[in-house]
């Protein structure tokens, strides 16, 4: 095989990774909006956030001690001990999930019947809140995140490639971190669960009742208000996997919350209703910004990342405005 | 049956609208099925038909909003192109909607004004500086609206937000918006749908007032019989998409098909 | 209470027309204006202009551009940072390639090319309605940013990248660059607001208005009573990037001065704009100017209070800024979703009907 | 036309006078549509010459139907430019009572406001076919009326102009015809009692009356009125019409009845005029929308009309006031009396009078208090309004002010009040009868009103000469004066008060269902049904409260203590003018009250608990329904006067 194939073969590969990436955070959106209608921007944010609490769990920080010590004059910066990754990992998702609550309890109950655009704009604020709240909370320097995930190149991928390329053309092997291939299994098995919850789960029905009708749902006796707290739980713990996987691969720092951003061209392409749209979407995005930076990108400056997957998806709505797996849209009047 | 309308004025006049062999489908339902049948001038035309008989398609089959698969639409004498809603708009066309759709956001009185935006023409630079022509024509326009106004009896509800009146009065404001464009056509789906008998009569009064007023041709859905026998010159049935009668009110009220359509015999065999 | 309305009755349309029909609103307005143009200009200084007035003056152009667009005509744009930088690089390139170009027209005409790409990526808006155009205008907002990083000519080929706006006089007084006085930079972004505002207002309540309205309020209806969509839709995105343009410009020419893209222009600067806008109340021009006067002035409030009154590092200050701003805009949309604007409305409302409850 | 003896020519020197000053204002599409005294006098004209063309000729009546518009009120003018006469009746009057006016007029001519109007002007015309002319101002409906007559007002005014081009002179000639003893305007009064009589007013009648105002108020052509009273009351006749034309002030005719209120406040009148229900009606809604406000507004109201009702009435009447008191009521005027007459849109008013009824004191002080220089005229259409006025300085609640210059008063034995002077009606038509037992020879007007002159010149009215009676005791009945006091609480709408002939008083109550539903609603009270309300305990033991404060005023009064309401009930049904209960003015028609409730004022004085009823109701659209069900007969506390106890210490 010439090395222009398998070069082309192994930035699809790490496309590929990168969408299952994307695929995660856009699977929060999708949980959320299904169930509430809510376009809910600070998903990216959730991630960040639950990254930092992770690691200032972990590494035994005091929380908010940049604003004690500002206020008191005191010095206090970490407890001195440790936390297993383990508890750490259940005690942010217990974090996560007290954070949920309180959305509902302070936010949500009071925007029912908003329009979508307001529930929207709630969301990039609280978005902002969250990401000034973490800041404030474990410091805003960059933290590595460490829970014991593999990480560097998968030297059995590579030995078991490096025969694949023609004797002296340069080719080494497939470079995949093995990080990325945690991440897609984490992916794929998370999809997994989250479909078998939904489908052979009363609580799931629920929520796909929710999804529905609301009115119907109320009326079958399921509380709303329950349902969001679950929904945005389930959030919760969706952004605590995509802030592990991202934050372990590339450091717990803001630009953690911009994954967001990126997740929204998936979202267009998949459909903001469609779980698997959110995981095909993921991956034609990761693929997609990955060959175009591979074909295109030298020839006008590189960085095409920061937008060629809002270009696709943009191109690819104008032609199909429902999105790969939406229903064709019939207009009533 | 035209014998027996001959004497009735509105039938000497010649048809506004033909409709010829419409057929309407969405993927694989058919919703409207090779139906013919004409308009003319200066008429109450009503449709009616049960639930799902496709008589809104039908309507938005008239207004352009949906495009029949096969047949001619014919309107004052030429074939009709495939157009869009807003082209036909422009051509005398108006109507009401079955679920009321006034613009939420807005006063009454810029409801209506609305209502005559295809008539506006000032441009963009213009309508920047606004001294001049721009007020102008907002003025002139606003003196057409005040009539429609007076003539729904409204007044006190001009500058009140639309979305804060009662259900009556919306579809009066409705209607003030389809008016106000001065149609040739008017195409009211479900007028008086949720309303108590009172509104109903005054509704049945503006629409007779319309009609003999402004010699404007009417088109309406509506399932209260009464109303529809009272106001309609001719009456077209629809059922599951086929047109099952046509005639005058006496004459439909006596047709077994139709009779048989609405009174019970079942649908699902 | 202050209300006297008896006596004031309208016999004509164009009285009863006016955009201040209330006598004391229009007394009101006047006295602001007077105030704006022949007191404020003798007492400004450097702080309240580069920390408060220039700013406020620019971002109320940019917030009355993307209400017209978001507000007016419902659709929901994330792009206005790169809307802002493409007149800001539109007006660099003019003022270095045309340097005898009066500054006014430089702006003017920036406002003109921007409200171009804006109809450009106004074009899905006729297939892409709602959530999918919010996020189909980050396109242009990542792209037009990226374009002017990468593109050299746009910088004219700098070594840092930044563009820096030359020195540039209105009759004889110098309005960009480091040496214009704070009044000269006031005034003229006053006179560009007073200008768009108006034309603002006059757009928003005519046929163009209603037009972009009724797509808002129910775009199929308003297609069926005969509103052109295409025409409709796209001329919200020209006015609206034209506004827009205009204040891309004057942020960089006379309030910034130098620019690295990045910075000034990214998707934070679109979010503060829509911010204004929500804060501001949609569909209301007073809204825009409130809500811009509030996310200006609370920071720097915020700053005084804490780093100037409290002593705090300014990274803490900058981290409470952010849950204060965020916190603030979920309680807004809570308490009055339709922002300052309606705030100010039902106040209105009330003293009108002084001593009466309703 | 060197003299104005006559309206035309008054009209014609306006017209060169004040040229393009407003003379009529009408709210029309949305905004206030002007006319100027020129194109007025220039509309009338045509609009004359077109009545002639249709054949309308000296001494005709020209019946005149429907809400104040500025059409009909030229009407008026045109017909009075040919020497006939304008007929304005009552629009919301049935056909058979329009009928008895065309038939008793003899009208040819009828001008009509719309199609309403003119289809009961069609049946009227089945039964009277002398009826040749229905003139309508709007034309909406009408377009396909082909009965014979019917014809729009424009038409008319197209012939008029087409006469008026061919034949310049005939009109001035027309007008130059005129006398200041012709028939000016014929109004039939609704009379409490009997058929409606004609009474014709000259020229001269209304000349006087529209002169009076000037001296007393010193009114000019900027000055502004709002006509909305039923343009068939001589008062809108006087107001809206012959001052107007006299001092050239500009009318105003609201979009329609049920805009009024709002249409008042954008005009903001200079010069008003209301029957006390109207003031009454006002202070009701004001008093309503005060119980919704916030508690602090509420004290800050209260505390402030407080201060009101020491200082105001003092300030208005030009006495002199303290410099505390004057800056205490200047605070409460920008705070709240301010702001509440505009809303009310009395801001701008200079005088207002109320007329036609007694009114309350409380309610006459509440808008002196405000600053609303509120004022009595003391009149009837027989006097073309005016008998006696307070001039501004001599206001006070319980006189009707002194004669009006031109008019004598006396008082006869009988305590009946007398006058005559130049607005002394012509004579009522074909009734000599009525007139010679109305007007005697030497000019005198009986009034059928109770009254006697105070020392200082002012004539104080108790009652209508019939319904002053006499308790059993002998002492004075006089129930008007109770009922006006009861009438002050808002949620008493009317009151019915019993005891000629008897020992003691009894009262009926006619709730005001706006403001106790308002109330039942603040208090969480359900009720399906005005009858359920009305018998509501505790809307039962608030009227209890209100007449027991009436009765403790009673006794401050020597001559009126006796007359405490002992006992009461609240009516099930609301007194109405379809059920002959009210007049079309809606005053009480005591006697027919009387006779239709007998059993109920019989329990009244048998002490019964309760008793049951079945009353005859008649709805707008004619159909008729009953109210049944068992009224509850409550007792009042009567008080014991406390300066009998002092005359016997």
């Amino acid at each position: 095989m010439s090395a222009d194939f398998l070069y082309t073969l192994e930035v699809i590969l790490n496309g590929l990774m990168a969408g299952v990436m994307y695929s995660l955070v856009a699977l929060g959106f999708v949980l959320i909006y299904k169930a509430s209608g809510i376009f809910n921007y600070a998903q990216g944010v959730m991630a960040l956030f639950a990254a930092m609490t992770l690691v200032g769990i972990q590494t035994g920080q005091v929380p908010f001690s940049h604003l004690i010590n500002a206020i008191f004059g005191t010095e206090v910066h970490h407890f001195g001990w440790t936390v297993p990754a383990v508890f750490a990992i259940i005690l942010t998702l217990g974090v996560m999930i007290l954070f949920a609550f309180i959305v509902e309890r302070y936010v949500l109950k009071h925007l029912v019947n908003q329009e979508p655009i307001i529930l929207f704009m709630a969301t990039i604020g609280l978005a902002y809140f969250m990401e000034g709240f973490g800041d404030l909370m474990w410091g805003a320097d960059i933290k590595t995140l460490d829970v014991g995930i593999p990480s560097g190149a998968s030297v059995w991928l590579e030995d078991a490639t490096i025969g694949w390329g023609v004797e002296g053309g340069g080719f080494y092997g497939f470079y995949i971190d093995k990080l990325d291939m945690v991440a897609a299994v984490v992916a794929i098995v998370l999809v997994v669960t989250l479909t078998l919850f939904s489908q052979y789960t009363t609580t799931g029905r629920a929520l796909r009742a929710v999804a529905d009708d609301h009115q119907a749902a109320l009326s079958v006796g399921i509380s709303l208000r329950t349902i969001w707290v679950i929904v945005w739980s389930i959030a919760g713990f969706v952004a605590l996997v995509a802030g592990v996987m991202w934050g372990s691969k590339s450091g717990v720092q803001f630009s953690l919350s911009l994954i967001a951003l990126k997740a929204l061209p998936v979202l267009m392409l998949g459909g903001f209703t469609s779980i698997p749209g959110a995981i095909v979407g993921g991956l034609i995005i990761g693929v997609g910004e990955k060959l175009f930076e591979f074909w295109v990108g030298p020839l006008i400056g590189g960085a095409t990342e920061n937008w060629f997957a809002y270009m696709l998806a943009l191109l690819f709505l104008v032609f199909r405005p429902q999105g790969l797996f939406g229903e064709k849209i019939i207009e009533r009047v | 049956m035209a014998a027996q309308n001959a004497t009735t004025e509105p039938s000497s006049k010649a048809p506004i609208m033909e409709m010829k062999n419409i057929t309407l489908r969405f993927g694989g339902v058919t919703a409207i099925e090779n139906i013919s049948f004409d308009i003319r001038e200066g008429e109450v035309r009503a449709i009616i038909g049960p639930n799902g008989a496709g008589k809104s398609s039908m309507l938005n089959v008239i207004n352009g909003f949906y495009h029949p698969q096969e047949g001619e639409i014919w309107f004052r004498g030429a074939q009709r192109q495939s157009s869009r809603p807003h082209e036909i708009a422009k051509q005398g066309v108006a109507r009401t909607f079955q679920n009321i759709a006034l613009f939420k956001g807005m006063s009454t009185l810029d409801n209506i004004m609305s209502g005559r935006l295809n008539k506006m023409n000032s441009n963009m630079l213009a309508q920047a500086v606004w001294w001049g022509p721009a007020r102008n024509e907002e003025i002139r326009h606003r003196e057409a609206v005040e009539k429609v106004i007076d003539f729904l009896e409204i007044q006190h509800i001009r500058k009140t937000p639309v979305g804060r009146l009662p259900y009556g009065l919306q579809k009066r404001v409705e209607l003030g918006r389809a008016l106000a464009a001065e149609p040739k056509m008017l195409l009211l789906d479900e007028p008086m749908a949720g309303m108590n008998v009172e509104e109903k009569e005054d509704m049945s009064r503006f629409i007779l007032d319309v009609n003999n007023e402004f010699g404007t041709t009417i088109v309406l859905i509506e399932h209260d019989m009464s109303v529809v026998m009272d106001i309609s010159d001719r009456v077209v049935v629809l059922d599951y998409g086929k047109k099952i009668g046509d005639g005058n009110p006496d004459e439909v009220r006596s047709d077994q098909a139709v009779i048989d359509a609405y009174l019970g015999v079942s649908h699902d065999d | 209470m202050f209300y006297r309305e008896s006596g004031d009755f309208k016999t004509k349309y164009v009285d009863d027309n006016q955009t201040f029909p209330i006598k004391l609103d229009r007394l009101g307005y006047y006295a602001i204006i007077a105030i704006a143009f022949l007191v404020v200009p003798f007492v400004i200084n450097d702080y309240w202009a580069n920390a408060v007035m220039v700013p406020f003056l620019i971002l109320s152009i940019a917030a009355i551009g993307l209400n017209i667009l978001i507000g007016y005509c419902g659709q929901v744009s994330l792009g206005t940072g790169g809307f802002m930088a493409v007149g800001a690089y539109a007006c660099y390139k003019l003022m270095t390639s045309f340097p005898e170009m009066s500054i006014f027209f430089c702006v003017l005409i920036s406002g003109g090319i921007t409200a171009l790409v804006g109809v450009l990526f106004g074009l899905p808006s006729l297939r892409i309605k709602g959530f999918y155009l919010a996020v189909a205008t980050l396109a242009a907002q990542f792209f037009l940013v990226w374009l002017f990083n990468k593109v050299p000519w746009f910088y004219n080929y700098s070594a840092s990248g930044q563009i820096n706006a030359p020195e540039r006089a209105v009759f004889d007084f110098l309005v960009t660059g480091p040496n214009a006085t704070a009044a000269s930079k006031y005034l003229f972004c006053l006179v560009f607001v007073f200008i768009l505002a108006w034309i603002a207002r006059n757009l928003t309540r005519g046929r163009v208005g209603r037009s972009w309205m009724a797509i808002r309020d129910m775009d199929i209806a308003a297609e069926i009573i005969g509103v052109n969509p295409l025409k409709t839709k796209l001329s919200a995105f020209a006015v609206s990037s034209f506004f827009i343009g205009i204040a891309g410009a004057l942020f960089f020419s006379v309030y910034l001065g130098a620019v690295e893209v990045g910075e000034a222009f990214g998707i934070t600067q679109s979010f503060l704009v829509l911010f204004m806008v929500i804060i501001g109340g949609l569909g209301s021009i007073f809204g825009s100017f409130a809500g811009a006067a509030f996310l200006v002035l609370m920071p720097v409030f915020l700053k005084n209070v804490m780093v100037g009154g409290l002593g705090w590092p300014t990274d803490i200050a900058a981290h409470l800024e952010f849950v204060i701003v965020g916190g603030l805009i979920v309680f807004f949309l809570i308490v009055e979703p339709h922002g300052l604007a309606q705030l100010w409305r039902l106040a209105k409302e009330k003293l009108r009907l002084w001593p009466f409850p309703h | 036309m060197a003299d104005l003896a006559t309206f035309p020519r008054l009209l014609h020197d306006r017209a060169q006078r004040f040229g393009s000053r407003p003379a009529m204002r009408e709210k029309y599409l949305g905004i206030w549509q002007t006319w100027s005294w020129s194109e007025m006098n220039q509309h009338v004209r045509s609009f004359a010459s077109g009545l002639a063309e249709l054949g309308f000729k000296r001494g005709d009546r020209l019946v005149i139907i429907g809400d104040n518009r500025p059409r009909l009120y030229w009407g008026m003018a045109a017909a009075q430019c040919l020497g006939g006469v304008p007929v304005p009746t009552y629009q919301d009057a049935v056909a058979s009572e329009v009928s008895y006016v065309v038939e008793h007029a003899g009208a040819t001519f009828v001008l009509v406001e719309n199609q309403e109007q003119t289809d009961k002007l069609l049946e009227v015309q089945e039964g009277f076919p002398s009826l040749q002319h229905i003139i309508h101002d709007d034309n909406r409906g009408l377009r396909d009326y082909d009965s014979a007559g019917v014809i729009a007002l424009d038409k008319v005014i197209g012939f008029g102009e087409e006469k008026n081009k061919l034949d310049p002179n005939f009109l001035d000639s027309e007008i130059a015809k005129g006398s200041g003893d012709d028939a000016g305007i014929m109004l039939y009064t609704s009379g409490t009692t009997g058929k409606p009589k004609g009474v014709v007013l000259t020229h001269d009648n209304l000349m006087f009356a529209a002169k009076a105002c000037v001296e007393i108020d010193n009114l000019d052509e900027k000055d502004s009125v709002l006509a909305y009273l039923p343009m068939a009351w001589v008062g809108d006749n006087v107001f809206s019409f012959a001052q107007a034309i006299w001092c050239g002030y500009c009318v105003n005719c609201p979009e329609g009845p049920e805009t009024v209120q709002a249409d008042m406040r954008e005009i903001g009148p200079t010069y008003y005029f209301a029957p006390p229900r109207v003031f009454e009606g006002l202070l009701t809604n004001v008093t309503i929308r005060m119980e919704d406000a916030a508690s602090i507004k509420q004290k800050l109201y209260k505390y402030f009309m407080g201060i009101a009702s020491e200082i105001g009435g003092r300030l208005l009447d030009g006495e002199s006031v303290g410099a505390g008191d004057r800056i205490k009521y200047w605070i409460g005027n920008v705070l709240v009396y301010a702001p509440l007459k505009d809303a009310l849109g009395l801001g701008r008013v200079r005088t207002a009078y109320t007329a036609g009824e007694a009114i309350g004191p409380e309610l006459f002080q509440f808008y002196r208090s405000i600053g609303v220089n509120l004022k009595q005229v003391y009149g009837q259409t027989e006097a073309t309004v005016y008998v006696t006025v307070q001039p501004n300085g001599q206001v006070r609640a319980d006189t009707v002010g002194i004669p009006v210059p031109g008019v004598e008063l006396k008082i006869d034995d009988t305590g009946e009040v007398l006058y005559r002077g130049e607005g002394v009606f012509h004579s009522y038509y074909k009734n000599p009868e009525s007139t010679a037992s109305t007007k005697d020879t030497e000019g005198w007007v009986s009034t059928g009103d109770a009254g006697f002159m105070t020392d200082d010149g002012h004539l104080r009215i108790i009652d209508r000469v019939k319904d002053v009676g006499k308790f059993n005791s002998g002492k004075l009945f006089a129930p008007k004066y109770i009922e006006n006091k009861l009438k002050f609480f808002s949620h008493v709408k009317e009151a019915v008060v019993f005891g000629a002939d008897r020992d003691t008083a009894m009262a009926f109550i006619d709730m005001d269902i706006e403001a106790v539903g308002n109330w039942a609603e603040r208090n969480n009270i359900s009720y399906s049904s005005f009858q359920e309300l009305a018998a509501n305990e505790q809307v039962y033991r608030m009227v209890k409260e209100s007449i027991e404060q009436v009765n403790e005023g009673l006794i401050e009064d020597p001559l009126m203590s006796h007359s405490q309401v002992h006992r009461f009930l609240i009516l099930p049904k609301q007194l109405d003018a379809d059920d002959g209960e009210l007049t079309r003015t809606q005053k009480v028609r005591r006697a027919h009250i009387a006779e239709k409730y007998a059993s109920l004022i019989d329990a009244l004085y048998n002490g019964d608990k309760n008793h049951f009823v079945d009353l005859e109701v008649k709805y707008e659209d004619g159909r008729i329904g009953s109210v049944t069900g068992t009224l509850a007969l409550e007792e009042a506390q009567v008080y014991e006067p406390s300066y009998t106890a002092d005359k016997v210490a």
